[in-house]
């Protein structure tokens, strides 16, 4: 399971984080150019590839693989 | 490795215009899927509106028309009689589709017109800074509305499923909510109809599906879903209003 | 060949379908109805797309869809219904789409009356709706030249990816008269990128934006700059004016469609009584005829009579630019739809000349 | 030669008809002509009138003040436009529903009784053409022949009508009485 | 008294309130906005009515109706639904009816930019709609000259019984200044009898008829004559303009609103480099101040800048008419709500000097 | 001897300017003798339309603002906003109300308004000289469906009483027929009860007329009638569609 | 029972005569100045002051008194 | 005296706030003052900026090519703006979020870490209070008093508030590090 998270295009908006049930994402430390902090994969481990933060993701920022 | 999920190729390569937390990008993304899923980014038509929707421009990998504030299904019909063979959606938030451009729905949906309208119903206007919409709620207070839009001077919340389904040519009504995975998923399953029956040539489908505005409301992301849940949904039951041939 | 006796309004409808209109977008309003309805008959004919929108507002958005799928569209009205589509014809224009709008006036403002006037030439030369775009005007003075220019806008419209308006009195549109019709062209369809898709488009794609929404003020600023000059291009390049026995006039008379006529006649009978007029005819009323004023003999021509079927008059200023106040000028007009007759003007001039003499 | 006509009448009595029919001679005939009806808010009710202008020439103003026919078919037609017809000019009154009252001495005048002739051929409906008949009879612009390919062609070729209405423009023709 | 920091948007709207509107009707639109929502709080408090209309087609027909009632009524919009008010500006004129429309202007046409331009100079002063009629435009370069104009606005309207124009732009919209405000005025019902009511009152008892339908050309031409000759009045009585350092001015810039501040400033620095530099700033825009110019001694003016917010530039051929090309017109713009600064006004006519030099 | 029947003096003392036949004349006379009745001659507003409606300024003798095409319910909202004392009404043709006023009778009906609207329902534009209006009978001809209207290029009739029923502002809905004394009589029954709701503050009150067109249908006045209750009626059923408090 | 017609208003439309059970009303022979030969009460005698045809009337002609 | 200042940052940073509270300040001391903000398209995102103008006389154009102080609250604001400043013209930095890359020799520079400061205050709120504090600190444009006259009467009485308004202001004022 792999999940990329695009910096640049995330708002730090948190809904995939309150949707993801294995408390995969965290807002990450970094600020993007926009000036957002954006999520990552923090526990990439606990991912089960469910895709709901996908669904959510309102920039189209999350990717999974598997 | 086998993507489970991948940003589709009709969104551009860039962060929306859109405010964080704002479900019109999962709008925007859902329709973008389904033209991927579809194989149609070559032959679609985005008829865009005014409001936030409008910020699609930079959005949508399609071909593109902007209509004037409300004008939006006149224009969609426009494009759509001269270019029968395009896959052609109206994109209208509340402001353009339910105030200004209401004689225009309405009758384009009457004609019954070949086209999908895909309606981001988020009770303001996101785009002017959060005015009272025909989709405010009972209470709900906005920047023309500052004690809370009052039924005995501004009237109640525009239906418009109900209010289309008067109406005998079109094709299918139904209205989403894109609260939850769950329930986006749906509203992937009613825009999915809505474009093959399109492409079938069966008339007018429309798909409302209810939205925030993190920004106006003056809520956060997260808050803002809780209210939908608590309000919104209330307000506007979920459902497939029209499925039928006539 | 046999001219055809037809009414002006039926000959602009078959005179667009000549010139390859496939899209007729329009709502009923006196005294245009005929388009429509001919439309609605003629078109399923030609494979082409009638419709009757919900308005004018509607109508003219339909024909801005159509345009930017790459129809030749039109869509006609009348004052009133002219003013609701000032947003779409000022969006056509920003979106750089042609099309073709007729406007078959009546006596205004508000609902006024439906009889014949002269009463949009401002609104038609100077700012159909908000932004600072023009259109290109003609004007129309027989059911003949109804036909050919109707067949011209398409042209100019598609050359200049820009609104054209034939400006006609509702005169011109219920008269008959015999015709001879342009030959039909094919039918194509137009390609055009909007300008929109240079900004909108950072995938580098093979996509189409057509907007006149460009948010950004510098590349609005662009657009603007390229309208200007476009609009001096047409004033170059696209002005066309009658002049009617200026040769030795004295007395010029500034009409433009029926007003005209009506001028072409009182100049008969004041040459009868030796009275030396003649006659400067605006066909193009944007780009306006500045040039042909400019070249009048200021050492002969005594005074200008502006002849207008509306009141107050509106080409005046337009005049006085062109002669720059060199040459007087003075009006005639008739207005909210009573009939401006040949004797009208006629008895203008000579009081004027009366006054002159004193 | 150009020569304006004013037509005017009832709604429903054929004003636009008979204006229309004789441009559309005149244009078959290879002449020149216009056409002009008057339009009101009203759709129907109260009068209709038009003119319509012959000519050999290029056609200017579409109306003038004064006009050289006036082909009144009632009463406050008649009224209305008695005023318009220029000195000299003719009035052609439709004497089944109007008769006249003086007020002109500088004008020729000609009645026809154009419904009674109408209802005597058996159709009150070609009163219109008993009108044209008299117009052309009196004032020579268009022939007789002229006229009927004209009608032939805008009311087509079933013969009874085609029979009744060239029977109604010969008695046009004929019964129009100049008077003074 | 203390000066209160407001924005031009809600200092117009309280301008409103005190000089006795007690109906406003809106609908939203960039860079207005503030307008309308300063209404819905205010409103109720003085008890007026404010509503949201549907759409500003149906906000200028709620006004209307308003005014037929005797109230003093406002609406307000940007390009865009300024356009959509056609109609019912025009229609309001027809009947006779004063209200305030105000403009707060962005770049165009059709939806272009949101930000501040000055793009709708032609569309209010020579045609807001179909019909040939008028309106009393007036341009507030400062925030608190929003205020004066606003309420003087309210005025003219009534008095000319006639709609009035407020023309700015989106700067002095959203932009702060130090203020006071006018005397509140009590809110009147005034009493308008219908010009219609001298024709469909056959009846002779005492009811009004307001209405832009006079469907008599005779009647529609009488009320024109009408219009012609007020405006002949306002031309007389109703002109307003700045003249600054305009002495020994040999170069002239015509700019009004915030383009005028931007003239200003640029003055300011061209003097100290030795350019006799000045301005005419018309604050009616209509009536336009001709004389004003025509006074200008043509021998000392070596020529003038036309200065706007907006490309091409629209008020020049009112300049000229004014100068009867006595003096030639330059002009500098920038447009599409792109800045117009003091550089680039002392750039522009800096070139102009040197061109001149050549 | 008593007066059984006499000419109302809320009209003004003339022939109408409508065609012979026209039920206009009808609907007018009804709304005269209501006035009359209810003694409001002098503090009514007629707010007349852009159609044969706006001959009304030749018959009502109350006061009469004629407002744009369509936007009679707007110009009435301003009307009655500023007058609240005064009996308001608007009278408006299917062309006006269900074309190009759409937005504006959903919305004052959304609204609420406390004004009564009289729609004249003839199928048809009738002052333009008899182009499709919204409520055209599916195959009825026009000057604009010159074959007949056909539903899968122009949809349906629109029934306004159904679609303003999806809204829960409005206080009085309901359909009539003039096409002879006892549903004219029944007509006059729910004017009166709009009038009388509309002075009790009670809020939107909407009375659909079925009505005729001689002139543009090509037929007489009675075969008009005929027509009516063979066609109009069936598509256009009668009936109370809202009376309730909400 | 009286019934009068006024001539000048009515536009000869029969609504009036379609409606009467009692054939009060028929046409005239009189053209008012309008071009319409208005209805008269041929039969005055038979009327029952029902009222129906004054309902019907679009032009408020008809005036009845008992 | 007039002096224009930009003032940039992300939407959210307050900068309108900042523009807004000098001007009013201004204002309230009896000086003149002219805000502008800008608006876009998208409601929150982006950059956001503003400019006021603070002057004792008469204030022409709201908008120069050049101004006389820029603050910058974030790196693309310093990046977008810092042509804009006239020449001998002051660049006050949020040092907290952005730094110094050069680029201007002819200018004034500080720094203020204005979140930094706020944090420790215990109140990231009054980020733009310090600001403000560093630019009349900086600049004397306004004083304390003035200043601290306009935030209490917008910003309300509320004590504690008041307290921590107070010490962002002065904090501002003291800790502004002008450089080169
Ligand atoms: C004719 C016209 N009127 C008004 C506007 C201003 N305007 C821009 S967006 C908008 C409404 C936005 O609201 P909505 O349609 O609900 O879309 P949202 O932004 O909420 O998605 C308005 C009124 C305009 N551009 N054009
Ligand atoms: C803006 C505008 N558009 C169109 C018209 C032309 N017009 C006059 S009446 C009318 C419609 C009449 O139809 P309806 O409303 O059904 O009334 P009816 O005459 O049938 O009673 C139209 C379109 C107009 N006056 N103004
Ligand atoms: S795919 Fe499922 S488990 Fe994995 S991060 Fe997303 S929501 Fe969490
Ligand atoms: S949902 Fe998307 S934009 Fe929002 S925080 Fe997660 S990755 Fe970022
Ligand atoms: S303003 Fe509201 S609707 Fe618009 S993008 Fe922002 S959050 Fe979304
Ligand atoms: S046109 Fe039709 S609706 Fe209008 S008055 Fe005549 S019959 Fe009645
Ligand atoms: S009142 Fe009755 S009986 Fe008498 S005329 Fe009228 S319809 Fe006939
Ligand atoms: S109903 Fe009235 S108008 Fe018609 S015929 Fe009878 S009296 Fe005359
Ligand atoms: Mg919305
Ligand atoms: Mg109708």
């Amino acid at each position: 399971m792999k999940i990329t998270i695009n910096a640049e295009f995330c708002k730090s908006c948190g809904l995939c984080i309150d949707v993801c049930k294995r408390d995969v994402l965290e807002i990450g430390p970094e600020t993007n150019s926009k000036g957002y902090r954006a999520v990552v994969a923090a526990h990439p481990e606990h991912c089960v590839g469910c895709s709901v933060c996908a669904v959510m993701c309102p920039e189209g920022a999350i990717a999974l693989k598997k | 490795m086998d993507a489970l999920y991948e940003r589709p190729k009709s969104l551009t390569n860039r962060a929306t215009a859109y405010c964080p937390g704002c479900l019109h990008g999962v709008a925007t993304r859902l329709i973008a899927e389904l033209i991927d899923e579809l194989d149609a980014r070559a032959d679609t038509v985005a008829v865009l509106p005014v409001g936030c929707g409008t910020l699609g421009m930079f959005h949508f990998n399609t071909d593109i028309v902007v209509s004037p504030h409300g004008r939006t299904p006149a224009v969609a019909t426009g494009v759509k009689r001269s270019a029968p063979e395009k896959l052609v959606f109206s994109y209208q938030g509340d402001g353009d589709l339910a105030a200004i451009g209401l004689a225009e729905i309405m009758h384009a949906a009457n004609r019954g017109e070949n086209f999908t309208v895909i309606f981001i119903n988020n009770g303001t206007y996101g785009m002017t800074g959060g005015q009272m919409a025909p989709t405010t709620l009972v209470g709900q207070k906005s920047t023309t509305t500052p004690e809370g839009r009052n039924p005995a001077e501004t009237g109640y919340p525009m239906m418009m499923c109900e209010i289309l389904s008067q109406l005998r040519a079109p094709r299918y009504i139904a209205r989403f909510s894109l609260d939850c995975p769950a329930n986006v998923i749906q509203a992937k399953k009613g825009l999915r109809k809505s474009f093959e029956l399109q492409r079938a040539g069966k008339g007018f489908t429309f798909v409302e599906l209810l939205s925030n505005c993190p920004t106006n409301w003056g809520l956060s992301p997260l808050e803002c879903l809780e209210w939908m849940r608590e309000n919104t949904m209330k307000a506007f039951p979920l459902g497939v209003f029209r499925d039928r041939e006539d | 060949m046999e001219k055809k006796f037809l009414k002006g309004n039926e000959a602009v409808a078959e005179a667009a379908i000549l010139a390859g209109c496939r899209f007729f977008a329009g709502y009923p309003i006196t005294p245009q109805n005929e388009i429509p309805e001919y439309m609605a008959r003629r078109m399923p004919q030609v494979g082409g797309v009638f419709l009757q929108g919900e308005s004018e507002t509607a109508s003219v958005c339909m024909v801005y869809g159509a345009a930017a799928m790459g129809k030749l569209a039109m869509t006609s009205s009348s004052g009133p219904g002219i003013s609701l589509k000032a947003e779409g014809i000022s969006t056509l224009a920003g979106a750089q789409l042609p099309a073709v709008i007729v406007n078959v006036m009546r006596g205004g403002p508000g609902l006024g009356t439906i009889q014949a006037a002269q009463s949009d030439y401002l609104h038609a030369t100077k700012a159909m709706g908000h932004g600072g775009f023009r259109v290109l005007v003609l004007a129309p003075s027989t059911v003949q030249e109804a036909i050919d220019l109707t067949y011209k806008a398409f042209g100019l419209a598609v050359k200049y990816q820009n609104p054209a308006v034939v400006l006609m009195d509702g005169w011109i549109g219920s008269m008959m008269e015999p015709v001879t019709l342009p030959e039909a062209k094919e039918p194509v369809k137009n390609a055009y990128t909007g300008w929109g898709t240079r900004y909108y488009n950072p995938s580098g794609t093979d996509v189409d934006v057509v907007t006149s929404c460009l948010l950004e003020p510098d590349r609005q600023e662009l657009l603007n700059i390229h309208f200007g000059e476009m609009y001096e291009t047409w004033a170059r390049d696209e002005v066309m004016a009658e002049e009617y026995m200026l040769g030795d006039a004295e007395y010029v008379i500034v009409a433009y469609g029926t007003a005209a006529r009506a001028a072409r006649t009182a100049i008969g009978s004041l040459r009868e009584k030796g009275v030396k007029a003649g006659m400067l005819r605006p066909i193009s009323l944007y780009p306006f005829p500045y040039d042909a004023l400019k070249r009048l003999d200021k050492s002969r021509v005594r005074c200008i009579l502006d002849t207008e079927m509306t009141l107050p008059v509106q080409m005046k200023d337009d005049i006085r630019l062109g002669v720059t106040d060199a040459i007087p000028v003075h009006s005639c007009g008739r207005s909210g739809g009573v009939v401006l007759t040949n004797e009208d003007i006629e008895d203008a001039l000579l009081r004027i000349i009366e006054e002159e003499g004193k | 030669m150009e020569k304006k006509i004013t037509i005017a009448g009832f709604g429903g009595q054929g004003v636009m008809a008979i204006g229309q029919m004789l441009g559309y001679a005149s244009c078959k005939a290879g002449g020149n002509a216009l056409f002009l009806p008057k339009y009101g808010p009203e759709q129907r009710g109260g009068t209709a009138n038009c003119t319509v202008t012959l000519a050999d020439v290029e056609i200017g103003a579409p109306e003038s003040r004064y006009v050289d026919t006036l082909i009144a078919l009632n009463q406050p037609s008649l009224e209305r436009f008695l005023g318009a017809v220029r000195p000299g000019g003719l009035v052609l009154l439709n004497s089944s529903l109007c008769r006249w009252t003086g007020g002109r001495e500088d004008v020729k005048l000609a009645e026809i009784p154009a419904d009674d002739i109408a209802r005597e051929i058996g159709s009150p409906k070609v009163a219109n053409i008993v009108v044209i008949g008299a117009y052309i009879g009196l004032s020579g612009v268009l022939t007789e022949r002229q006229m009927l390919d004209a009608i032939e062609e805008k009311l087509g070729k079933r013969p009874e009508l085609l029979e009744m209405n060239r029977l109604a423009l010969k008695r046009g023709m004929e019964s129009a009485t100049p008077r003074t």
